[in-house]
């Protein structure tokens, strides 16, 4: 009984993207044990919707009490939470899952594609190593100037009109980007190709993978992936995502 | 005041449980509520054998309500024994275990497993909406459910429960297969079959395309099903469908139920139960009710 | 950009059309809506005589969704010769007219009435919940559903959709011995049967007890049983349960409606009809669909 | 084509007894064509309740374009209604109904029970003729006082603490009151006696009845009251209470 679902005050929710907000919530019993790759579960004020939102925490500063999330307003949940004004309270449950193990002084890359960029961001600022930052979007790029203070940052855009044309390993490769370990997040596709990539040159490789929910701790089993061994919980190749990750060793899943 | 109830001739501290499916075996939910507080912790349905469940997308959300298709995902009885239920007994709570099989002999060979162990009922999920074969086959037709209660019956001394399924012309006419087959309880209702399509992407949003619906949304097909058998049968019931509240908990009651499960809130607030079992108290205080027993049925 | 759709040989402008009960004939929504932009009206259930419906309450509110048991209150045949065609005749729209009965000589004494009147299918309500005679019998067993529909079609030569009742095990079987018996298209799902009971007061909120579930909560139920319909049958289907908005309209579209109904959502929105339609052109738009008969059962 | 649902603005709401709220809602389209009597439904921002809420108009300033409205805050509408803070915005359709046939010049008597007091209100300000108020209540009084400027007010209370001890019945005995025209509002069980005085004393005798209602306009043949006569839409002996009442003479009406 350590865990409790938890008021959070709307600081600024604002437009960054065409459909992607940024979202200061002050709420510091969160912000004083997020680490980054968590998510929390958001609950809207709209009697229609049940469910939770689980959506990644993009920065934390547990001094102030703030948490920020930068989230795409694409689902009738998500353009809810968009319209939110400053000073709007909603309840939020978190911080839930296992976040990126930091894996300090050794080289790393972190890449992420679209609406998995921005947990990325609390971990290149955590994060004690030699690192680069690849991004990739289809099109319209957001949040990649935030990442510059704490690293170089690369980006593939799939309309080519910034970076590199094509995905994220078109652009390590154009970049001779290289590493110890891989911080991943983003659709499944690109973790797929970043498995492929980072095993195949005997990297470290730590992914963060998405899936739909309901409870977000783990007694529902809504949202599993599979796995390369049994799993603990049922014994049967499904990890959950909401628990046993989001992130995962890139050999212990099956994509 | 008195909130215990005689169920299926268990006695438990309050009529609040929580759906099979919804709260795993407790241990998650245990972070947030004390699970000493409940009636009774209902597990996850458990089967023979390991069963790996559907692909996913397994739920999405509905309007005042969800669709699920886990597709009874479970360790099997040998993890559920050694591991389960010792974690619930750490509890004083009441201990109800759901049992999900795709054949006679799979439901046979769990409930056979557990006679010896120590929990108090045995809810058999013959209603599963997302299990291919097996399950609903024996929800859907009064006939095969009297056929399996009894089969059931022989292979235990534990009191069973047989969950119905909504799905049905005739809620009242499977009721009474799975009475005359000598079932002890009756626990109504499953998930209502429904289905979701992404009109964006025009396909089903979920990988099993059809889904189990919850929620308050079906709240009154709960209380309507309830209410029907509870006036045509003498064994007792544990409702369910939607609550999501102390009131919605004593629709149920006052409709027929003995108990009450609680499944779709705890994902929308895992404090559900314990609110539940506040706000009864507080109704029965305001209404100078000394004993819950007497709220049973009392609408006719 | 085509809208209209052919049903059961009719063309309508488009698939918007209201559900029976929800719109009386027109005449109180024409301050709102301007019925020259619905495909088609569908009147509230005509019987041979006037019916004078169920005692009062009639309706509640669910979470999501509503109860009624207004139980067809309606002037009968002759007022709605000599008032309500006439009225809907001044409007460039189709006329759906839904009708009741309790025995199979009231329903063929309407649709005998009906037959030379200018309207353009008649929908026959075999599955009203709150009726207490006749209506549901025909609705749930499949072979009275199988032998009314014979004996309508017998005596018109309008199109003739059955209404079918979501409270049965099997929605294909009635599906299928409705499409055996000459129906030229079917129409659901009608509202499922629920209860609400006054906590407070101890009592049942609806005068009838029970009363017919509909609004957003059931929509789900709905897009399931017309898939699966759709998916089954040759012959259209008018889709409906709990459509809201434009999307909820074109998930059962997607899933095989030919056409849709909009019921609960009037009481909620009196412009909802001609909102959705608006919703529709413009996912058509954003969507480059030219001709929405593409959409028709889309989703397989 | 003529109506349409407007969104109004609430200027106050407030508690005026321990369940009773007044308030204030400016909307011009409505406050214009308000006569007493009448209603609006009123859509609570909750997307779990569906169904208008009708409330019978109190007071009506057409000039400033507000409409007044005292409720109970009883059931979950109601009171989430009670919560709303001034600012809220609301959706409102109205006015609706027919209200009361004023006969200016003829010897009045307002009765008002509980609830049902309100629209009187309204009533007694445009009400040109001789008037008295007789207004019953439970225990707790409310509303009683704004009704000093307009006419003489009687009070029955059910606990005997204010006015007369019993029913509004008791209180016409007790203070030998008269009237050619009865207009009145509340509980069914007040409107069946008082029809019965009225018409025993050859009263004319107008009643607002309440019934639980869906669309609030006549299509949905849910709101029905008992007549004495074949109804002009279904010819059932059933009428409308929202399209064709609330307010009937009571002669036409079986209690």
């Amino acid at each position: 009984m350590s865990l409790s679902m938890i008021d959070g005050k709307i600081l600024s929710n604002e437009a960054i993207s065409s459909d992607c907000y940024s979202m200061m919530i002050s709420v510091s019993d969160i912000a004083s044990l997020a680490v980054p790759g968590q998510f929390v579960n958001i609950y809207v004020n709209n009697e229609s919707k049940l469910l939770p939102r689980p959506i990644s925490i993009c920065e934390v500063d547990a001094y102030k009490g703030t948490i920020r999330l930068v989230y795409r307003a694409v689902g009738a949940g998500t353009k809810e939470l968009s319209s939110y004004l400053e000073g709007t309270v909603i309840k939020l449950l978190g911080p839930l899952g296992n976040g990126y193990e930091l894996l300090n002084g050794k080289k790393a890359m972190l890449i992420g594609g679209g609406i998995g960029i921005p947990p990325l961001l609390e971990l290149a600022k955590r994060l004690d190593a030699d690192k680069s930052v690849v991004l990739g979007f289809r099109d319209e790029i957001f949040l990649a100037d935030e990442f510059k203070d704490y690293a170089d940052v690369y980006i593939a855009s799939e309309d080519g009109k910034t970076g590199v044309k094509g995905n994220v390993i078109d652009a390590i490769r154009e970049y001779k980007l290289d590493a110890e370990v891989i911080y991943a997040c983003g659709p499944t596709p690109m973790l797929r190709a970043i498995k492929e990539y980072g095993l195949s040159n005997n990297m470290i490789v730590q992914l963060s993978l998405e899936e739909r929910m309901a409870c977000g701790i783990g007694a529902c089993l809504a949202c599993v992936c599979k796995t390369a061994n049994v799993d603990d919980h049922s014994f049967v190749n499904n990890s959950r995502v909401c628990k046993d990750g989001p992130v995962f060793r890139a050999e212990e899943v099956v994509l | 005041m008195n909130l215990s109830v005689d169920f299926c001739g268990v006695s438990f501290k309050n009529p609040i449980t929580v759906a099979s499916g919804t709260f795993g075996s407790g241990a998650e939910y245990s972070e947030f509520v004390d699970l000493n507080k409940l009636g009774a912790v209902t597990t996850k349905g458990v089967a023979n054998k390991p069963w790996a469940g559907n692909d996913t997308p397994r739920v999405c959300e509905t309007y005042g309500g969800m669709l699920n298709a886990v597709g009874l995902q479970n360790p099997g009885i040998d993890v559920f024994i050694k591991r389960d239920i010792p974690f619930l007994k750490q509890f004083d709570t009441g201990i109800i275990v759901n049992v999900c099989g795709h054949s006679e002999e799979e439901y046979i060979d769990v409930v056979e497993r557990l006679s010896d162990q120590d929990v108090d009922i045995l809810e058999i999920n013959v209603s599963c909406p997302n299990v291919k074969e097996g399950g609903i086959a024996f929800g859907q037709k009064p006939d095969a459910l009297n056929h399996i209660t009894k089969e059931i019956k022989k292979h235990t001394n534990k009191p069973v429960v047989m969950k119905l399924s909504p799905n049905v012309t005739d809620i009242v006419e499977m009721a009474k297969a799975a009475e005359e087959a000598g079932a002890d309880g009756l626990s109504l209702i499953n998930t209502i079959t429904g289905m979701k399509i992404d009109v964006d992407r025009r396909n089903f949003v979920l990988a099993n395309k059809t889904g189990g619906l919850s929620g308050p949304a079906i709240h009154p097909v709960a209380v309507r099903m309830v209410y029907q058998v509870a006036n045509s049968v003498s064994i007792p019931i544990l409702g369910m469908g939607g609550v999501m509240n102390a009131y919605d908990a004593l629709e149920l009651m006052l409709a027929g139920a003995t108990m009450v499960s609680v499944g779709t809130a705890n994902f929308v607030n895992p404090f559900a139960t314990v609110e539940i079992i506040e706000g009864i108290k507080e109704y029965m205080e305001r209404n100078n009710i000394d004993d819950i027993n007497s709220l049973i049925g009392a609408v006719k």
